[in-house]
């Protein structure tokens, strides 16, 4: 499945929106991906991952002087998350989230979660990050995320 | 190959083990269990341990051996110890390097490096120190020594 | 299953100690949960995972002055470890081993493991880290620990 | 599996060469490894993971003097790739890749990925990386390489 960065929920990370059909990306056994969401076919215990790469230029935590006081970092977040009919929020099954603070010119790293959870029939999942601007989407081999029945 | 032959058979203690109506007695160190003993009391069928892997324990019914570790030549590491059926490969410096660990605080199984130890001169007017003391200083000077830039040199008299 | 710290085996890393019936965990087909071990319940291959979120503040390491030597790295560590009692010691299945040099004032960051292994009707499974005080257990979404059978 | 370095294709990152019976390491299920490859034996969905740890002395990126300007950083990769008869190019099925600008006076940190594709029988699978001389080979546990049909 391969991301195409869209702004989605209010009061929430941004969810990505992938490219499910092209290249290495494929749905079956019923596994249906619609506007944004990979959609749970039948009920079941599933492993669901995700890797996301991250890039940036390096910011002002970076940026050290003599005796200067230590600065906060950024952060880099990745939540996979469950939309279910059977309850009005959405519930956070997986987080990756790191501190940034790099003193190089730009800096890149991916963050991978993936773990199995029992889904039911017609929950929906669906990938946030922090900031959609630092996701490195050129690749499907960098970023990708998917789900299989066990 | 079994272990100790002749001692109490009851599967109550550490000897044997269970192994649905017999009680088996375990393989030595070195060797792998390839299968349970078919008789009470009997002897599992044990195969020494691949070359390249290592069992340290008596009495196991381990299915497996351990791999032994490997050495890290890009920290030069050197094998002090090379793994037997036994016991696991021992990594550490060459005579004339010390063990410098990798992090702080450094325990037991911290990655390490080996480097060179100071070249102390003329080492005749150091107290010795054995290298791996010498973190980063060459160690006082011999009394009538002073220190000057990286050596010692005699009191003006 | 969610994480509470609590120290365990002598001359070995601190062992987490597990929720495993709370929110998202749970165990099925006879996988048990006792005392800080995930119970095996019949042999076969299993794929085994864990994610550990450390978090710190930031440590000598990375309090840099000019024209100072390079220090040592601090470390964050975790080791998914069998214990079974065909064999009196434990085996290392998987580590992931971190440096730690942060000049931020404080850190957080992930580390994932997860591969496929022979396991053994009754062989157990533990986590354990470097240093349980640097563990966030605050969330389940971000720390936590599991095995399916094949 | 364990990894032992050498070099192997032409203007592609170095293919890492493992050990696959040793230790936890086996085949089964006639999945086999043979010359860098571990060879697909019937089409199906597989998952397929590797996690590399690097490990490495600290380069010029990250000697900071005052004033000075942002260095570029170093980076560590790895790559699972697939090799087929049925087109003459390998696919770079999974990447983790990470900048490395590290100020302390060594480093060393593990890549994992993981997810699953549909594969034909006779499809061959390496791990390649950016560099082997910053592969940590030196235990099983922090280095490994696997693939299971689902």
């Amino acid at each position: 499945v391969r991301q195409t960065p869209t702004q989605h929920l209010k009061n929430q990370f941004p969810t990505l929106n992938w490219e499910h059909e092209l290249g290495l990306a494929f749905t079956k056994n019923r596994m249906n991906y619609t506007n944004k969401f990979l959609v749970v076919p039948e009920s079941g215990d599933y492993f669901v991952y995700s890797q996301i790469t991250f890039r940036g230029t390096t910011s002002e935590c970076g940026n050290i002087s003599p005796g200067r006081q230590q600065n906060k970092p950024d952060s880099i977040i990745v939540v996979i998350t469950k939309v279910t009919d059977s309850y009005p929020e959405p519930a956070q099954l997986l987080t990756g989230t790191k501190s940034v603070c790099e003193i190089s010119s730009n800096w890149f790293q991916p963050l991978y979660l993936g773990a199995m959870f029992s889904l039911q029939e017609g929950d929906k999942l669906m990938v946030n990050v922090s900031d959609i601007s630092l996701v490195d989407y050129t690749k499907e081999d960098k970023t990708f995320f998917g789900a299989f029945l066990l | 190959q079994g272990s100790t032959p002749g001692s109490r058979c009851d599967c109550g203690g550490d000897i044997q083990k269970r192994y649905g109506p017999f009680c088996c007695r375990g393989c030595p160190m070195g060797y792998y269990l390839k299968a349970r003993c078919t008789e009470h009391c009997g002897d599992a069928t044990c195969l020494p341990c691949p070359q390249g892997t290592f069992l340290a324990r008596e009495n196991h019914y381990n299915v497996h051996c351990t791999r032994c570790q490997a050495c890290d030549e890009e920290a030069s590491q050197v094998v002090l110890k090379n793994c037997s059926a036994v016991a696991d490969t021992r990594c550490g410096c060459a005579p004339g390097q010390l063990v410098d660990c990798s992090v702080k605080p450094c325990v037991a199984s911290s990655p390490f490096r080996c480097l060179p130890c100071l070249d102390c001169k003329p080492p005749e007017n150091h107290t010795p120190t054995p290298c791996f003391g010498r973190d980063s200083s060459c160690g006082p000077c011999l009394p009538g020594f002073y220190e000057h830039s990286s050596g010692c040199a005699s009191c003006p008299t």
